[in-house]
């Protein structure tokens, strides 16, 4: 090969030799402060299902997974108190209008809702997107319902024959919403005592 | 050779404005500018690599190759883009959870490339830098201004969420200026990014005939 | 006989009850005459007589240039007055090499040539001549020499000669009353061509709106069992050559080829007739039928005139003009050529002279075109006029080419039915020039280029001349110098 | 890490060593656009354009810095062909439509002199020496030398005519009236 | 006498134009709209009205931005037509800034911006509808059953000022979804189609109206006739209603056939979801369709795959209107690559070979 051939070679081996170095330490330097965050993130988003007073401990490093009624993995973190379990929160998905609907459930000891949150979603902007907490305050009006409270044929929109109400032009994703939080339920009924048990 | 700062500031801000003038860019503009607050976040991040990337290949352009010099663009650019990536995750998380989608895409965006080839590749460091500073506060600009028009057509409210980009002190930015829920969604859904560039650039081109300034036809290029 | 639909096309309104029951009336002769030396398509003749000259009735005044070409003979006896360029009967307005024959009012006929007793037995080459000394062009409008076309059945085995009687333009009668009144020339003619082309076949073809002609035509043809009578439907542009020749035979005549190709030959009846007179007379063409029409015409009629009648006179004859008129015209109203100038003469194409009201023009101002897709629907020749014109409008004049600018054959179709009034042949008239143009500068510039070459190579050579003859000048010297030195 | 960074370097390395070589390899002599250009001129070296001669003008042309309709005696199917090439399109302003002209010689000035008749490119000008010169139009081609050669002013530039045979219809809307 | 000469021939015009083919066009509409305000009582007529004169007015406005003559253009008659259309697709009660803000869409943006009349890419009805379909969906899925005029469930004028142009939220007791709609719902459900269809309006009901739906599906039988009156008058030819229809139909009546528990028939899609109005009216729109026969068919041929499909598997449950868009988008293609065989050529445009039908 000829000197010239080697002299961009070498140029551009340089430069990424370089800029590797600098983005390797700039990782390492990063690092920790990054995944402190995430867990940050992640604390944020649970304590609106898993209210801050009801734990001593972390419900993210807190996990336990447990096979919902598909038999599909389901993450279940869990808020303890004094070594109590207080509360449980875990992923639940509806079927909504323009597909799948994820929200957080959380819910406490004895079957009754905490919260719920959406956390992602495809509905009509404007329409279905009345589930978002920071678009409504609909999705609020499930917090401290449970079976117990609410007879499970009332768990429905009210133009199913249920008690919730739907919103104007929009019946398709409350009633997956509502759907989903039944199953929810169902799941924690029959996963109660794995959930629980004393970590 | 040199090029006065004024002529600098003045292409990248207005004459050769990279959105508005060059039609550079387009993905992110499309993507991002869904409101102003968007807009801002990622233009300020990509005037910060256009800048540094600028600066950089000013001060290497006589060792760079004619033969090596796009891979070496790329990388300077994908390395800054990875700095600012990292460096804004770690400091400005708040910031990044809204911007940090759009962050890698500044790798795509064609606007640092062509400063690096057509200025900073040909110019002095101080110059260099300033060219890339102003056309990323050039793309900046263009972007809040349409994500601004997006936003308050579709949402009826300008620079909402300002505070999470910019700290709380920022609150006052946030503006809802009608009603929640009449905004007309179209705006913010991509057809709107189309129709609102569309428009601004109609507003460039009709405040430059006013001035009596002839319109020269760019050449789109966008990524 | 079984039809063929062709595509496309037309109904206009077609206003021929103004002359159809109108008979041919001859036009006296006028004073003076006006004969261009072009009538006809190709080369212009070139003059033999000169201004002083005394002429007879069908004397040859200019001789045919070349094999696309027809002499002009003298429509009457009188004195040439003036050899000059004047108006020429074309949009233009530009002036043309004309004879002015100043009518002597005595119409003695110079000594013809003698009749061919019986053409059925003479030789094509014969007939041909004698169609082409008789200055026999179509005069259906297109002007081809007849003498050409006569020439056909050399090369194509040929098998049906359809005489075309369909006369599509709206308003004119001329054809149509010529089959009524001379339907036994034009079926001589006919037969007599038919010979000439070694076609076995005779199909006159007429509109269904001519029904008197047709009937003329076919109690004319009786006796002749190769020869057919048809009534082709009433449908603009029925008479147009490839059409006619696809809805009486089913054959579509290939681009860029001729009805010959695919054995038939189009003539117009009204030649037929010419010819008739031209083989059994020897009489040369000397006169035509002009239907003048139109609401702005006083008195419509058909008339026999002498080619060079200034158009003034026939509108004179038809008693005037009547009232506002919007547009002059020369031949039909779809395809007719405006008139620049009512002293210029009428000539052999000139098959109608029309005085057109703004009510029969119906002219409004271009609106935006709305894409309707009329003209795509109507147009006879398949084509798309409203992208040719777009492409036209903005100058890309190559692409239009492209999509068939060549194949419109100008019928008018697409303008007439425009409900936005763009002008849409006017469109693909100005490409057609422009591309026409525009071929005669490259061929310029590929000349101009050979010749700089030419020039560069000449001088090179001269210059290596020189520089020979001074190093053989200067080796010379040196040859004596060192002759000296040895002496 | 140093893995990764160990990595990059040496696809740097590699990939440089690569474009190093296709630059060797792969070089483009020169530019055979300019050659073609230069072909599709008239080659009479008149200058209308502003440049020196066809070369430059081609050359000029390649590199974008000359208006395809610039050649006047090419005309505009030059112009067409050369917009053609250059795949950009031709701009009506671009061509100041002129019309083409031809030289003209006025007998009663020509002094017979001759320099117009070594200027012209194409041998459109016949004569001898101390005869009055005449133009064959044919083949003129409306350089303008000989214009600028004649001492005592009596070649000019006239305006060909459109005749029967070259008319056309203009262009819709060109023209209120004709 | 000498004469000017301006202009080739043809000297000789027919007597049609422009605004003679808009006006058949609107008294083609007629019937089918003056039913549908019967039907939908006063304000359905306030939403008509304000939906054409907003488009008449902006198209004013427009011509006027850009120094063109108003009187002479607005005559044409196209500014009228395309609020017409647009009314047509809106629910009958929409409120006043809804058609607005489509009229806006519709004259300033998808044609005007193009340049005009003649110049639009997108039919502009079907931009306005899509523009606010998307952006309000609340109020363009909101329909009331009809309650024709003088019965006890229509409103009086002045309520239906309110209705229109206040803020008098509508009674959600008077809503109810169109057909299509309702399917699509029950579907997500878990109901099959086979039985939802049983509870949807039967054919003679969506034939003749008697069910929720916007101004334009609500008579689709008058709209048919209308359809069918054009096709007589040849402003349109048969062959883009007769492929949207034809396909829309063909692909349902398959489908059902094959899985009635997942696909709606035939008769059914044709009769549901303004398609009547779609493929006489909307599709066959001059300026947006392809020019040529052979292309239209190609053109509703994607019209009325593209509508089943988006019906059948996308979000929307109509989906007229977006196919209508995204053919426009291709005329250009259809029609540079789908032309007429040009006389004496080949398709591809080759001159034919000499022997072809000869002999």
């Amino acid at each position: 090969m000829s000197r010239a051939t080697w002299i961009h070679a070498s140029i551009l081996g340089a430069f990424c030799l370089g800029f590797g170095i600098v983005l390797a330490v700039t990782d390492q330097q990063t690092n920790d402060d990054i995944k402190q965050r995430i867990l940050e993130d992640k604390e944020r988003s649970l304590s609106q299902v898993l209210p801050t007073a009801i734990h001593d401990n972390s419900p993210v490093t807190d996990t336990i997974i447990l096979k919902d009624a598909k038999g599909e993995d389901v993450t279940v973190y869990r808020a303890t108190k004094g070594g109590q379990v207080t509360g449980v929160a875990y992923t639940i998905v509806g079927t909504g209008y323009a597909g799948p609907i994820r929200l957080m459930l959380g819910v406490d000891a004895e079957g009754k809702i905490l919260g719920v949150r959406v956390i992602t979603h495809k509905e009509t902007p404007g329409l279905g997107d009345k589930i978002q907490v920071d678009k409504g305050d609909w999705i609020l009006r499930f917090n401290g319902l449970s079976f117990a409270n609410t007879p499970l044929e009332k768990w429905k929109v009210k133009k199913d024959g249920g008690q919730f109400d739907q919103f104007s032009g929009a019946t398709i994703t409350p009633r997956g919403v509502v759907g989903a939080i039944r199953e929810g339920l169902h799941f924690f009924d029959a996963q109660k005592s794995k959930m629980l048990e004393a970590g | 050779m040199a090029t006065p700062y004024k002529t600098i500031i003045k292409d990248g801000l207005w004459e050769n404005n990279g959105v508005i003038a060059m039609l550079l860019g387009m993905c992110p503009t499309m993507a991002v500018t869904t409101s102003a607050t968007n807009g801002l976040g990622l233009g300020i991040a990509t005037a910060l690599v256009m800048a540094a990337s600028s600066l950089l290949v000013a001060l290497f352009r006589n060792t760079i190759t004619q033969e090596v010099r796009i891979p070496v663009f790329i990388l300077i650019i994908a390395s800054m883009t990875t700095l600012v990536d990292l460096c804004m995750n770690a400091w400005m998380h708040e910031m990044y959870k809204v911007l940090g989608l759009f962050i890698p895409l500044i790798v795509s965006n064609c606007l640092p490339l062509a400063r690096l080839e057509a200025f900073a590749a040909k110019e002095p460091v101080g110059r260099s830098f300033v060219d890339g500073l102003f056309m990323g506060i050039g793309f900046t600009l263009a972007l809040v201004v349409i994500g601004a028009i997006r936003e308050l057509i579709g949402n009826g409210t300008i620079f909402a969420d300002a505070a999470l980009l910019l700290g709380p002190a920022f609150h006052f930015m946030e503006l809802r200026l009608l009603p929640a829920d009449t905004g007309v969604l179209l705006a913010i859904l991509p057809p709107g990014g189309f129709l609102v560039t569309g428009l601004v650039l109609v507003a460039k081109r009709m405040i430059d005939l006013a001035a009596g300034k002839e319109i020269r036809m760019a050449g789109a290029h966008s990524v | 006989m079984k039809l063929f639909p062709i595509k496309g096309g037309i109904h206009p309104e077609y206003r021929k009850e103004l002359t159809s029951e109108k008979p041919i009336v001859a036009l006296p002769i006028p004073s003076v005459l006006y004969l261009p030396v072009q009538q006809h398509m190709g080369a212009a003749a070139s003059t033999v007589v000169k201004v002083g000259d005394q002429v007879l009735k069908g004397q040859m005044l200019a001789r045919g240039q070349g094999v696309v070409s027809a002499p002009v003979h003298a429509p009457t006896s009188g004195t040439i007055v003036e050899i000059a360029e004047r108006t020429a009967p074309h949009p233009s307005g530009l002036p043309m090499l004309t004879i002015v024959l100043e009518a002597d009012g005595k119409d003695r006929w110079a000594e013809l040539p003698a009749p061919i007793a019986d053409p059925f037995t003479q030789t094509t080459q014969v007939i041909r001549a004698r169609v082409g000394e008789s200055g026999i062009v179509g005069l259906g409008g297109a002007t081809f020499p007849s003498a050409v076309k006569l020439g056909l059945g050399d090369k194509n085995k040929l098998e049906i000669l359809l005489l075309n009687g369909a006369e599509c333009e709206p308003y004119l009668t001329c054809d149509d009353r010529v089959m009524r009144e001379y339907a036994d020339e034009v079926i001589d003619g006919a037969r007599i061509m038919a010979h000439a082309l070694g076609a076995p076949q005779v199909v006159i073809a007429i509109e269904d709106n001519k029904p008197q002609a047709a009937e003329a035509m076919r109690k004319a043809a009786s006796a002749q069992p190769n020869v057919t009578i048809v009534g082709v439907p009433v449908q603009y542009p029925m008479g147009a050559e490839r059409h006619l020749t696809q809805a009486v035979t089913g054959r579509e005549t290939p681009a860029r080829k001729l009805t010959a190709d695919v054995g038939v030959v189009v003539h117009n009846v009204a030649t037929a007739r010419a010819i008739h007179h031209a083989v059994r007379f020897g009489r040369p063409l000397l006169s035509r039928v002009v239907t003048v029409s139109g609401h702005g015409i006083k008195e419509p009629k058909n008339i026999e005139v002498p080619l060079g009648t200034p158009i003034n006179d026939l509108i004179g004859f038809c008693g005037g003009i009547n009232g506002k008129i919007k547009r002059l015209v020369s031949g039909g109203p779809m395809m007719g050529q405006p008139i620049v100038d009512t002293a210029v003469p009428v000539v052999k194409g000139t098959s109608g002279v029309l005085a057109l009201t703004g009510d029969e023009v119906n002219e409004r101002p271009t609106q935006p075109c709305i894409r309707c897709g009329t003209c795509v629907s109507i147009c006879p020749c398949g084509l798309v006029p409203v992208e040719m014109a777009a492409l036209i409008r903005n100058e890309r004049l190559e692409d239009a080419a492209a999509i068939g600018l060549q194949d419109c054959v100008s019928c008018g179709s697409c303008s007439y039915i425009c409900p936005s009034y763009v002008p849409l042949v006017h469109y693909f008239n100005y490409a057609k020039g422009r591309l026409n143009a525009l071929d005669r500068e490259r061929r310029k510039s590929e000349q101009t280029k050979a010749l700089v070459e030419a020039r560069n190579a000449r001088l090179e050579r001269i210059a290596q001349a020189k520089r020979d003859a001074a190093a053989r000048a200067k080796a010379q010297s040196q040859n004596s110098d060192v002759n000296k030195a040895d002496a | 890490m140093l893995i990764a960074v160990g990595g990059l370097a040496a696809m740097g390395v590699t990939l440089g060593a690569l474009l190093g070589v296709a630059a060797r390899y792969l070089a483009v002599e020169a530019d055979p656009l300019e050659a073609e250009l230069q072909a599709m001129l008239p080659g009479s070296q008149c200058g209308q354009c502003g440049f020196v001669g066809c070369q430059q003008f081609a050359a000029a042309l390649a590199e974008g810095h000359a208006s395809p309709a610039a050649c006047i005696p090419g005309g505009h199917a030059t112009a067409e062909a050369l917009a053609k090439r250059l795949g950009v399109s031709l701009d009506a302003s671009d061509h100041v439509e002129t019309g083409p002209t031809v030289a003209f010689v006025n007998e009663d000035l020509c002094i017979g002199c001759l320099r117009c008749f070594n200027e012209c490119g194409t041998d459109a000008i016949v004569g001898a020496a101390k005869q009055v010169h005449t133009v064959i139009a044919d083949v003129c081609h409306a350089c303008g030398k000989c214009v600028k050669a004649c001492p005592t002013e009596a070649i000019e530039m006239r305006p060909v005519l459109p005749t029967l045979a070259t008319w056309h219809w203009d262009k819709p809307g060109a023209h209120s009236t004709h | 006498m000498r004469i000017a000469v301006d202009k080739s021939g043809p000297f000789t015009h027919a007597p049609t134009s422009v605004s003679r083919t808009m006006t058949l066009v609107l008294a083609a509409l007629l019937p089918a709209t003056l039913y549908d305000i019967w039907l939908f009582g006063w304000p359905a007529a306030l939403m008509f009205l304000v939906t054409v004169l907003s488009c008449v007015g902006l198209e004013a406005l427009c011509l006027y931005l850009s120094k063109r003559p108003v009187g002479p253009t607005l005559a044409d008659g196209s500014a009228v037509l395309t609020g017409w259309l647009l009314a047509m697709s809106m629910p009958p009660w929409a409120p006043w800034w809804v058609c607005f803000v489509a009229a806006v869409f519709a004259i300033c943006l998808a044609k005007h911006a193009f340049g005009g009349l003649g110049q639009n890419v997108f039919n502009p009805a079907m931009v306005g509808r899509i523009a606010v379909l998307v952006s309000f969906p609340l109020q363009m899925t909101t329909f009331v059953r009809p309650a024709p005029l003088g019965s006890a469930g229509s409103p009086g004028l002045i309520d239906s000022i309110g209705i229109i142009f206040g803020h008098s939220p509508m009674l959600d007791s008077l809503s109810a979804a169109s057909a299509l709609g309702y399917i699509k719902t029950e579907l997500s459900r878990g109901i099959p189609v086979s039985q939802s269809i049983l509870t949807a309006p039967d054919l003679t009901s969506l034939a003749l109206g008697t069910h929720a739906g916007s101004f334009g599906e609500t008579s689709a039988f008058l709209i048919l006739l209308g359809g069918l009156f054009l096709i007589a008058k040849r402003v349109i030819s048969w062959h883009i209603p007769v492929a949207v229809m034809g396909t829309l139909f063909l692909l349902g009546t398959v489908f059902s056939a094959i899985n009635p528990d997942r696909f709606t028939p035939g008769t059914f899609q044709l009769l549901s979801g303004a398609t009547i109005l779609g493929a006489f009216f909307i599709a066959t729109d001059y300026v947006t369709s392809p020019v040529s026969k052979s292309g239209q068919l190609v053109y509703g041929f994607g019209i009325g795959f593209l509508t089943w499909v988006i019906r059948t598997f996308a979000g929307y449950p109509e989906g007229m209107a977006f196919a209508v868009l995204l053919m426009n988008a291709l005329t250009p293609i259809i029609d540079h690559h789908i032309r007429p065989r040009a006389f004496g050529r080949t398709r591809k445009g080759e001159p034919l070979p000499l022997n072809r039908g000869n002999k």
